[in-house]
């Protein structure tokens, strides 16, 4: 019985961490411009990743595999909103503007960069 | 149910790989790439529970780790062109 | 078709997609990026036919140290590929033909994960069955790395002894003096110098563990040696090169490259004293397992040293470069 | 006792030495250290040779682990040649080097070439001696490293040293990475890597599509390393621009040892019975060998700096030892065994009368030339002993070889080869003949004041081309070697 | 050639298309930078290929669990990881190459470097003119 109720717990935190995955990289295809595409692949990454992995933590059990998931976690907790954060920093010092209002409002010199 | 996750994982890493495809700026790739590199990390997580070998998580934080080191030198490069030191021009030639 | 297939074929299909993506692209950052994916994903496939040792390390080179590595080049030289000028059909009839040859070779192969295939019957097994009695321990890439192949081992040491050296040769006279003026480096980054003053101490850590605990798990000494060698990049890259200088120099991690090589080579070279062949381990201790396990954990350690001080050295060697004098227009 | 370690200690010394030698201070002290191992390694090499000769083969097993299973070094007299061979070139390149090195690279780099120089030397040692198919392909791979970053050394005289490096290091790569597959498909098909437990294990399996594809790709990977027609284009560039001392030692054994793996891995693995082995040597090798033997013969001609003009023949000389293996009978492979031994001779003393020059004129193009054999007379008759040597005069090694490739064809009933061979040795003449030409009839340009090469080039180089003449005149022992090389190779031994 | 033999090599056609475009990205591509990336790609997919060869269906990490198990072949995964070395040390290597040709001819295109090389040993165009 318990058993059950363990694996329902982990099965929602699991569907739950998919689903901000998959929401949060479809964000990240469909944004307008690079500071909504940061926003909806950001946010959604780090919650939705620590989910994942508590929903694994609660399939482990206690155990060598809980304590790395939990380092995991940890570390992604700490670098991936730093690594965000430093992205939009360097974008913005480089003179990548939002995107406000018009649709092609977008431009900068770090626009020139590609094809 | 891990298959489940794992499909979503997937499904997320070709949208992670067409952003980095399309650009269109190199923040954008940056931003790709990272997330990519945080669904691999989960991606080879839940692989361990699928073969029911959950004992090689060691991977998954090596890519954390790295992941940032990755991100980070990147933006260094960005910023100031290279991997090593910049002399602050005010200060070159004394 | 199974779970297992189904994620095979998905990632040899990301695979070919991102390399194909390599080949189109022609801005050089992206390039890059795409490469460091294809070892993400190349690994996540190792790690699901099983090669998980292998998937660590190619995690480690592919996305770390190459990565980090081409970003430098990078740097140094340009970042756009010029459009293709010459006429491409030869290549690509040369390379057809290749792939046509190795087509043409499959239809004889054992199919993929049949466990009567001669790879699974002939050398193998032993490796399997006798690794508990013979080395005594859990991992048997380590075991046959390290004891059984440890001669091959020996070889990869000194191959990545020879690149540490070649780029010392290649780049060495170039890189910049220390010049004692303050640098500029990531002060304003105030989050990313909390965060890694945070991250480098349990990196440091995971780095020893992975070391020390390769025999019973996925690791070891090349992976150790990465890991420890991140910790140090990612010091340099927050903290400044030259800051990282004061603290190793360049000439101290160039006698540390060399320790490795010497220490692994000289514990080969203790079995000649007791009458056996070179790189018997067996001699080190008072039982045969005990012996082998000294042996592994001097030879891995031995390894984990040298490739830590070539990557170190090798950025050292990329990074202190001088940048080009004029900044191409980012 | 230290007889039964003497097959490790072979490349153990040498590479032991390497990292020590990042310890030296000073490059003297470096180049002393290198040459002692060399001394060291040369007197094992011929202790190694004497023991196959006396006992026949010999296996050592590393760590103790018995031979399919751990790596096993196996001596006969195949790579005891070889193993000479490249221990005696480096003790005599060695003494030479040491004024060449310190003029041709940056001062502050001299330790570490010495350390590089090791590299080379143990990979070479290493790719040849061992028994194992992997353990080939990792040492081939640190003699390649260290080959291209010797190369690139080349550039403080000339920044083409780079490229030349770069397109090496590219093509080396691809061709151990065909290596790679080749070796992976083997070991697909058979469970083992071990080349005499391949040996055994290919003939029972029979026609398979794999092999036969395993078999193409190792021949084209070690084609590409030992510079076959049409994959030669890395060669050229390379030995033009390194360091003299450095294009001595590649021309004398860097191809040499590449050749000895594809000998070892087309006879001793896959052997003559194999399905696809004699077409691909009647269709494949033998027209490119020829080939190789006039076009590269032909470019030469026209060259105008001489180390580059060499070079082209040395892509010339691997269609003649191709061509001799590609009869596959004791006889071709004798004769390629010895043009192997012989031509390391020649083209050794010849890039080192070239490098005397380098370094009196900082190049050695047709103009430099000009009257040289007035104003550097010992260094020119050297290099006109050597180039006659390269023709096939009687009296020198070069004769002895050709002899036997001769003998080889007209065994084989193949006459029109024989006369394309003696032909390809016109070709020869023309390209000595016209140094000879500029050097002997031309005055020198009265502004050149520069002198005779020093002593310490000069004596290597006649020692080199002591040994031409040596072999040439008493070729017992070589030919005695080479014909029990051919017999292992062709599993006849007695 | 039925189903079966389809999926039992589909893994190495897959693993031949990546090396087939590592390798056409070395032959066909002028930029130095790219062609060390194809060589990487190439190498890479050479290690898949091996690791194909050792996996057992429903085998698992040849880590002894002290449980009876099939564990898949773990020779392959030794030679790759010595070949990972390999590799990473060729990239090293080719990379620093590249930093020196950027100094010494000031581009990394195949195509320049040559016409550079051509312009010094026979002269440019504009020499030849008067």
């Amino acid at each position: 019985m318990s058993a059950m109720i363990i694996d329902a717990f982990s099965w929602a935190l699991l569907m739950a961490g998919s689903l901000l995955m998959v929401v949060g990289a479809l964000g990240l295809i469909r944004m307008p411009d690079f500071y909504t595409r940061m926003h909806a692949a950001g946010i959604t990454d780090t919650l939705g990743a620590d989910l994942i992995l508590l929903g694994l933590m609660v399939q482990a059990g206690f155990s060598l595999v809980t304590v790395k998931l939990l380092l995991i976690g940890a570390f992604l907790f700490f670098t991936s909103p730093t690594s965000t954060h430093a992205i939009a920093n360097a974008a913005l010092t480089a003179g990548l503007k939002p995107q406000v209002g018009g649709a092609d409002a977008e431009d900068g010199a770090a626009e020139k960069e590609d094809e | 149910m891990f298959t489940a996750t794992m499909a979503a994982l997937l499904a997320a890493m070709i949208l992670a790989l067409a952003r980095l495809y399309m650009g269109p700026t190199l923040y954008d790739r940056v931003l790709a790439a990272n997330a990519f590199g945080t669904k691999t990390v989960l991606m080879i997580g839940v692989m361990g529970f699928l073969t029911e070998r959950p004992d090689f998580l060691d991977i998954s934080l090596l890519y954390a780790l790295l992941n940032f080191i990755g991100t980070i030198a990147v933006l260094k490069f960005f910023r100031y062109r290279t991997l090593g030191d910049r002399v602050e021009p005010g200060e070159e030639g004394q | 078709m199974s779970v297992e297939s189904f994620i095979d074929i998905t990632l040899l299909v990301f695979l070919g997609l991102t390399a194909f993506a390599i080949l189109k692209l022609r801005a050089l950052f992206a390039v890059v990026m795409l490469s460091s994916v294809f070892s993400l994903l190349s690994a996540g496939l190792l790690v699901h036919l099983d090669a998980v040792d292998v998937a660590f390390t190619e995690a480690a080179v592919g996305a770390g140290i190459s990565t980090v590595l081409m970003l430098a080049t990078l740097a140094l030289t340009s970042r756009r590929e010029k459009a293709p000028t010459r006429t491409q059909a030869l290549p690509l009839i040369v390379v057809f033909l290749t792939g046509m040859a190795l087509v043409y070779g499959t239809l004889d192969m054992p199919r993929f994960g049949d466990a009567s295939a001669p790879v699974h019957n002939h050398v193998a097994p032993k490796y399997i069955n006798d690794t508990a009695s013979e080395i005594g321990m859990p991992n048997i890439v380590t075991a046959v790395l390290a004891s059984y192949r440890g001669f091959d081992t020996l070889g990869e040491v000194t191959v990545i002894f020879t690149a540490g050296i070649g780029v010392l040769l290649l780049l060495g006279a170039y890189i910049r003096e220390p010049t004692g003026l303050r640098v500029q480096t990531m002060d304003h980054h105030l989050v990313l110098r909390v965060v890694t003053k945070v991250l480098i101490g349990p990196i440091l850590l995971f780095a020893l563990y992975v070391q020390f605990h390769g025999d019973y798990g996925p690791g070891g000494g090349f992976q150790a040696g990465v890991i420890f060698a991140a910790a140090f990049i990612i010091y340099a890259l927050v903290f400044g090169l030259e800051n990282a200088r004061k603290a190793v120099p360049g000439s101290a991690v160039r006698m540390l490259v060399a320790c490795g090589v010497l220490l692994y080579g000289g514990v080969g070279v203790v079995s000649f004293a007791f009458g056996q062949n070179y790189l018997n381990y067996s001699v080190l201790g008072a039982s045969q397992v005990a012996g082998q396990h000294l042996g592994i954990l001097l030879v891995e350690f031995g390894v984990g040293l040298t490739v830590s001080a070539v990557m170190v050295s090798t950025f050292y060697a990329f990074a202190g470069q001088n940048p080009p004098i004029s900044d191409e227009d980012w | 006792m230290i007889a039964t370690h003497l097959p490790i200690l072979q490349v153990v010394v040498p590479l032991i030495a390497a990292p020590l030698s990042v310890f030296c201070r000073r490059g003297t002290v470096a180049w002393a250290l290198s040459f002692i191992v060399s001394i060291v390694a040369l007197v094992i090499s011929i202790a190694l040779l004497v023991q196959v000769l006396d006992q026949g083969v010999l296996s050592y097993e590393l760590g103790n682990w018995a031979a399919p299973w751990g790596i096993e070094y196996r001596v006969d007299a195949a790579n005891a040649i070889v193993l000479l061979l490249i221990s005696g070139i480096s003790t005599v390149v060695l003494p030479y080097a040491r004024t060449s090195i310190a003029h041709e690279v940056e001062a502050n780099n001299q330790t570490l070439f010495y350390t590089c120089y090791l590299l080379c030397f143990t990979g070479l040692l290493g790719m040849v001696i061992t028994g194992d198919a992997f353990n080939a392909f990792v040492f081939l791979e640190v003699s390649s490293l260290s080959t291209y970053v010797l190369v690139a050394m080349g550039a403080k005289r000339d920044r083409r040293a780079l490229t030349a490096a770069y397109t090496y290091l590219v093509m080396g790569t691809l061709g151990a990475t065909f290596f790679v597959i080749g070796v992976g498909l083997l070991y697909m098909m058979t469970g083992t890597l071990n080349i005499a437990d391949l040996a055994q294990k290919i003939p029972e399996i029979g026609a398979n599509r794999t092999l036969v594809v395993a078999f193409a790709f190792i021949v084209t990977g070690l084609g590409l390393k030992l510079a076959l027609f049409p994959m030669h284009l890395w060669l050229p560039n390379a030995y033009a621009f390194a360091p003299s001392a450095v294009t001595v030692f590649l021309a004398a054994t860097a191809t040499k040892a590449a050749l000895y793996l594809l000998l070892r891995f087309m006879f001793t693995v896959f052997g003559t019975g194999f399905p696809t082995f004699g077409p691909a040597l009647t269709y494949m090798l033998l027209p490119l060998a020829v080939i190789a033997m006039f076009a590269a013969s032909t470019v030469a001609i026209f060259q105008v700096d001489i180390k580059r003009m060499l070079a082209y023949s040395s892509v010339a000389q691997v269609g003649y030892m191709v061509l001799g293996l590609s009869f596959a009978t004791v006889t071709g492979l004798t004769s390629t065994v010895l043009h192997l031994f012989n031509h390391a001779l020649m083209k050794g003393a010849l890039f080192m009368a070239l490098g005397a020059v380098v370094m009196r004129f900082g190049d050695a193009t047709m103009d430099t030339m000009r009257g040289l054999g007035r104003t550097m007379p010992w260094t020119m008759a050297a290099f006109v002993t050597g180039g006659l040597s390269l023709i096939g005069m009687p009296l020198t090694v070069g004769f002895i070889s050709k002899w036997y490739l001769v003998v080889a064809a007209l065994e084989s009933d193949l006459w029109l080869i024989a006369v394309l061979v003696l032909a390809s040795s016109l070709l020869a003449v023309i390209y000595i003949w016209r140094v000879v030409e500029v050097a002997y009839l031309e005055d020198p340009p009265v502004e050149v004041t520069a002198g005779e090469a020093p002593l310490t080039l000069l004596i290597p180089t006649w020692v080199l081309i002591g040994a031409n003449i040596y072999f040439g005149i008493d070729a017992s022992l070589t030919t005695r070697v080479a014909e029990e090389a051919a017999r292992v190779l062709l599993g006849t031994a007695s | 050639m039925g189903t079966t033999d389809i999926l039992g090599l589909f893994n190495y056609w897959m693993v031949i298309v990546l090396m087939m475009i590592g390798l056409y990205i070395v032959v066909s591509r002028g930029n130095l930078v790219k062609k060390v990336v194809g060589l990487n790609i190439f190498q890479t997919s050479v290690f898949l290929l091996y690791i194909s060869m050792g996996k057992i269906s429903g085998g698992t990490a040849p880590i002894l669990t002290g449980k009876p198990e099939v564990y898949s072949n773990p020779l392959p995964h030794v030679l790759i990881l010595t070949a990972i070395v390999v590799g990473v040390a060729t990239t090293a290597l080719g990379l620093a190459l590249v930093v020196r040709i950027k100094n010494a001819y000031d581009t990394i295109e195949e195509d320049e470097i040559q016409a550079v090389d051509d312009d010094d040993e026979f002269g440019s165009a504009e020499d030849v003119q008067p």
